[in-house]
């Protein structure tokens, strides 16, 4: 036995085809080909092995590929995802979970100042093929320790790139593109989305990784989200489309680049813009959006973009207080319509 | 033994055990939400090394810190209110079970990420020093911790300015689902303090009166300004990690063989040996416990939630998009 | 001796007035009178005691109140900026030198996941009187991991203050304030700045920690900077006036929050903005400036407002390179002219 | 002992020691700017320990590395041209003095933050590992890093995951300006793996046979498969810890005392007495030297500064503005 056997037995996912997974069946089944098709991808973090991930995520990963492959950690972050970034430079193409962006923050040295300069410094003599999945967002009353979202740290650096998928197929499509990318590559997953269930075919052919898509055409107002703020948008956009108001909604998908292009081409048809983001407001990823817009289509806007954004509040753990932290689609839809003004026939 | 501290040891567990209990039931109920870490099987350490401390001491605990909470004299009325996130919790609500913290009790908050405990720790620790302070700091951590770099570091500076602080590792074999071997090289927590010369022992967890020594013992050493002390209780936790754990990566074998060891048994049975406790006292003791906890439900059943969400975030309500003044 | 004994020896700063100052020694008087003026004040860093501080803002300190009052770290920046918080936690008013933003990085989570959060994960129970400064910003040919900036990184978290002095006289209020201050603050420091001469008035009476200032008034367009590049604002808006186009320089002062009011009150004047800044452009400190400006003056304006930003990459080692990197003058100058126009007489 | 080997440690620290003085002189007149960290002093440990390793092996370093890059074999015009900014430099001229890489050398680079090297060379080695690869990973840093929490966290998964990874301690005495006993409280280095069970040896790092040898041996176990090795040369800098820097802090005593340490003047002394080596040759080694370091300047300054800010952030250009594709 190699420790970088592959396994010969049938995938951990179910063998018939499916149509409809959860978020986190479909990361899964995007690892488990991965490790399939590539000995020198291996996954690593707490609790990925024995165990089968937090999240389940990287459930039934250890039985079939060996320890050498899924690797437990300890609690070590920085050092295990500077471990993938040592990895990644001789060959290795490691998957690092971090189980959530609340504990990233003790590895950003190893993926801001490793992981995104080291092609750079050594004038483009290493690469860097790392894969760093984290969960964000907020979740149900974890309080204000473990409801962070780090959308805006690492968009302001150089080298990395940003994927966040919304829904299973994204997810599936998402992570396998970044697994075979060259680049270290952020999936931010969302902690609430993992057991969203979706349509799925595993036969469709990925779009470009870094594209955004429009998720529902609407001629009167943009809504910009990503993660799970594309469901919320979806939502609202249902209730003002009683109202005649139709919203054009576009899941981002990518936070690194940006799709400017698509959202420029939608603007242009409503002139109208709001960026919905689970962030805290001030100076968080939608910032960039709204200012990067600005700039390119100011004279096609009928006024102001705006921003439904969380409060500029750590979360607190009260589950109504921290239902009035993050936007919903009433607040969507509110604020869509004080855009809007009042619609006649 | 005094009789009247080995009751009240025997009555501190067996509030926390019942405690714990109703914690999982409110939680089942939809009342509790968020992550909840329970403490049934590792009541020893929080017990005895807590009823060793002094009134003017300090601590500082990971999320896991419900019975140290009540221990050092937060009402458990007080921290199930917290537990359902209610204006009259401990923490006004805005903490929940991983975020206790009362200033009246020098209990400096549960802490959700692994190994802060350690910094904060030393930090407190500091100032007593520099003030040349009675008293010291008592830090809590899981052996999982061990290997976050801080305390590594932490270490390093308590022992280099012989600061008062007394690590307490509550070695319950587990790091969620990762058992030790499997994430520490060297599994003897209480001799890693040997990187920064930090002296250790080690001590069954499961013994109340074995932790209370102990924790006497270093707090001696770190109260005569020798310096931190590194003591390791070796115990057990009965249930999974959190309430969405179910612990499954244990063996009935190992479960069984564990819950043999339950601290609570262990001193009722040498207590009752002894003579040192009746049955009585015991019927008395577990209504009592009971009593307590029930009335702490209704409390926070009957408290009311915060309301305000841009409380206490600065020291002054602060505008983002103003400022001046 | 106690070992939080004052020192009845004079301040170090030289005994008579002086007018003139650099910003490092700004920096250290402010430290030594905040020293002599309260027990609980100390001083912690790596080299800050016996060596006297990487940037001499620390020189003299350390004969002066002893060790335990000036203390010299090991290399732990994460531990010993949470040893801070753990000392504000209990009456001490800890400023925690962390040499330069980038090995910040290391020190998130101390800063971030509890500085920022104690006060309100406590209901108010505790404050965190603490004061960490670090220096950031591209300086002379330090190449990719010593060129960082963080303003954006640390203005998305709720509790935290920060302020960003850019002169001698704005160090020493700025630095005396975060003191006092009963939360933490952070003081972004710029490492080209310390040896930068400046008027200095130790009677005149500081303005709000907060407010943001104007440097230079003018009518045609507005111009939003901090820290150094308030200086090349200046030297920009030297070469327009040549030009009769007149620039109004605001330095921004403070980052967290920001004093929008100044702001909009310049732009309902010149009806242009452009913000100016080190920060990498996507998704630095500069996004949120522009996004909550055209928030509120959208229809103030002629046209959308610019950043000028440094490029999206890490920084190069090679000096010609490097200063192509971050904007100067005639990048702003250059800007300003495509946004105002050719002016007649 | 061979006298071609000894006459080769005898050339490359000459070499070392010009290559730097040489730098020193070119920082001054302003042809190198940034931060410039110089190795004299220290010259045993590179050559002592990398004139030990198989061509195969990799090397992680910090900032202080230009005979580290020398000693696998990157050339002196490449590592002079990089200081210089020069597009023919080992980095192309976008790394600098503290970033120096080759991947043609295994050679992994020098990193600036300290603490960084751990966990690269932990990555290194568990994939050589995976492979089940005959090579090795030398670790090196100073003895300041050994207080940033990665050190700890490495070298217990290092352990834990018996990777071969030989970590090598360039004790200097100083982190910067604050001497070992003011910010370790263990200030035997060597014995600060214990935590981790990594096992460790003491070595004179101004004896650069004892280096080669204490390496050598440490290797073996390294690539035997017993996992981790920390070997700590005790040596020292006779400038200060960098161009801008005076090493004021020391006294003139103990600078005399270590001066009078010199490796070079050491192993000149040995190989004298032991007739290993003559004058001449002395000689002849220390022309070839200077010679060489010479043309790598004149090279270094005639060659092309890079032109392309946006060359190799990403492995084909991308604008973050345009996402697809
Ligand atoms: C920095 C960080 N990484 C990961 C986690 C997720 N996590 C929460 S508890 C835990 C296990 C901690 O184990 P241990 O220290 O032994 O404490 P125990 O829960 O057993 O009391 C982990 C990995 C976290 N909260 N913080
Ligand atoms: C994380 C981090 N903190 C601080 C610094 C600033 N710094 C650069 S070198 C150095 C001293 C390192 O000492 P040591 O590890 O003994 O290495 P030496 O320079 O003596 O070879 C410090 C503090 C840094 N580069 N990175
Ligand atoms: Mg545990
Ligand atoms: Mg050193």
């Amino acid at each position: 036995m190699t420790r970088t056997r592959n396994a010969d037995a049938e995938m951990i996912a179910p063998a018939r085809p499916r149509h409809e997974l959860m978020v986190w069946e479909a990361l899964n089944l995007a690892l488990d080909h991965a490790l399939a098709a590539d000995d020198a991808v291996f996954v690593l973090g707490e609790d990925v092995g024995l165990y089968g991930g937090s999240y389940r995520v990287t459930q039934g990963l250890y039985a079939k590929y060996g320890e050498w492959r899924v690797r437990d950690t300890p609690i070590s972050e920085n050092s295990f995802t500077g471990l993938g970034v040592g990895a990644a430079m001789v060959g290795g193409r490691p998957v690092v979970e971090i189980t959530t962006v609340n504990f990233a923050l003790l590895a950003l040295d190893a993926i801001i100042n490793l992981a995104a300069k080291i092609r750079y410094m050594s004038g483009g003599q290493f690469h860097v093929p790392l894969v760093v999945r984290m969960a964000g967002g907020v979740a149900k009353q974890l309080a204000a320790q473990h409801s962070q979202r780090l959308e805006h740290t690492v968009m302001n650096v150089p080298g990395l790139r940003i994927v966040a998928p919304a829904t299973p197929q994204d997810a599936y499509w998402q992570l396998t593109q970044a697994v075979r990318e060259d680049d270290p590559v952020i999936v931010l997953e969302h902690e609430l989305l993992y057991f969203k269930k979706g349509p799925f075919d595993i036969h469709a052919s990925a779009p470009p990784m870094h594209s955004a898509a429009v998720r529902r055409p609407g001629a009167h107002v943009t809504l910009i989200a990503w993660q799970r703020m594309v469901d919320v948008c979806l939502q609202a956009a249902d209730e003002l489309a009683t109202d005649d108001i139709h919203a054009e909604v576009i899941d981002l998908r990518s936070l690194r680049p940006i799709d400017l292009p698509l959202l420029v081409a939608s603007i242009k048809k409503t002139h109208r813009a709001i960026v919905v983001e689970e962030d805290c407001k001030f100076a968080g990823a939608g910032a960039e959006i709204v200012a990067a817009l600005q700039e390119t289509v100011f004279f096609e806007l009928d006024g102001p973009i705006l921003r439904v954004a969380a409060a500029d509040t750590p979360t607190p753990y009260n589950g109504a207080l921290e239902a009035t932290s993050i936007p919903d689609a009433a607040a969507v839809v509110h604020a869509v319509r004080r855009m809007v003004g009042p619609r006649e026939e | 033994m005094q009789r009247d501290l080995i009751k009240q040891f025997f009555y501190d567990m067996l509030l926390a055990r019942r405690f714990e209990e109703a914690a999982a039931e409110q939680y089942t109920q939809g009342k509790i939400a968020g992550f909840l870490h329970l403490y049934p099987g590792e009541e020893a350490v929080a017990v005895g090394s807590l009823r060793a401390a002094e009134p003017g001491d300090y601590v500082v605990t990971p999320y896991r810190e419900h019975v140290h909470a009540l221990m050092r004299g937060i009402t458990p009325n007080a921290v199930m209110a917290e537990l359902f996130g209610r204006a009259t919790g401990c923490s006004g609500g805005y903490g929940g079970s991983m975020h206790l913290f009362s200033a009246e009790h020098r209990f400096l908050g549960g802490y959700a990420i692994v190994g802060e405990t350690f910094p904060l720790a030393i930090g407190v620790g500091y100032r007593l020093a520099m003030k040349q302070s009675p008293d010291v700091v008592l830090c809590f951590f899981g052996e999982g911790a061990v290997n976050q770099g801080t305390f590594h570091e932490s270490l390093n500076m308590a022992a280099l300015w012989k600061l008062p602080v007394l690590f307490i590792c509550e070695n319950n074999r587990y790091q969620i689902g990762t058992e030790i071997h499997r994430n520490s090289a060297v599994t003897e927590v209480y001799k890693r303090g040997c990187a920064s010369g930090v002296p250790g022992k080690h001590v069954d967890g499961m013994d109340v009166l074995a932790v209370h020594q102990a924790t006497q013992d270093a707090l001696q050493h770190v109260r005569s300004g020798s310096g931190p002390f590194l003591l390791e209780c070796e115990t057990y936790r009965f249930r999974g990690h959190s309430m969405a754990d179910s612990g499954a990566y244990r063996s009935a074998l190992e479960m069984a063989e564990l819950k043999a060891r339950d601290p609570l048994l262990n001193l009722r049975n040498r207590a009752l040996q002894e003579d040192w406790i009746s049955e009585d006292d015991i019927e008395a003791l577990f209504k009592k416990a009971h009593a307590v906890v029930d009335e702490a439900v209704r409390f926070a059943e009957q408290s009311p939630p915060p309301t305000d969400l841009y409380k206490d975030i600065y020291a002054q309500p602060l505008d983002v998009y103003r400022g001046a003044p």
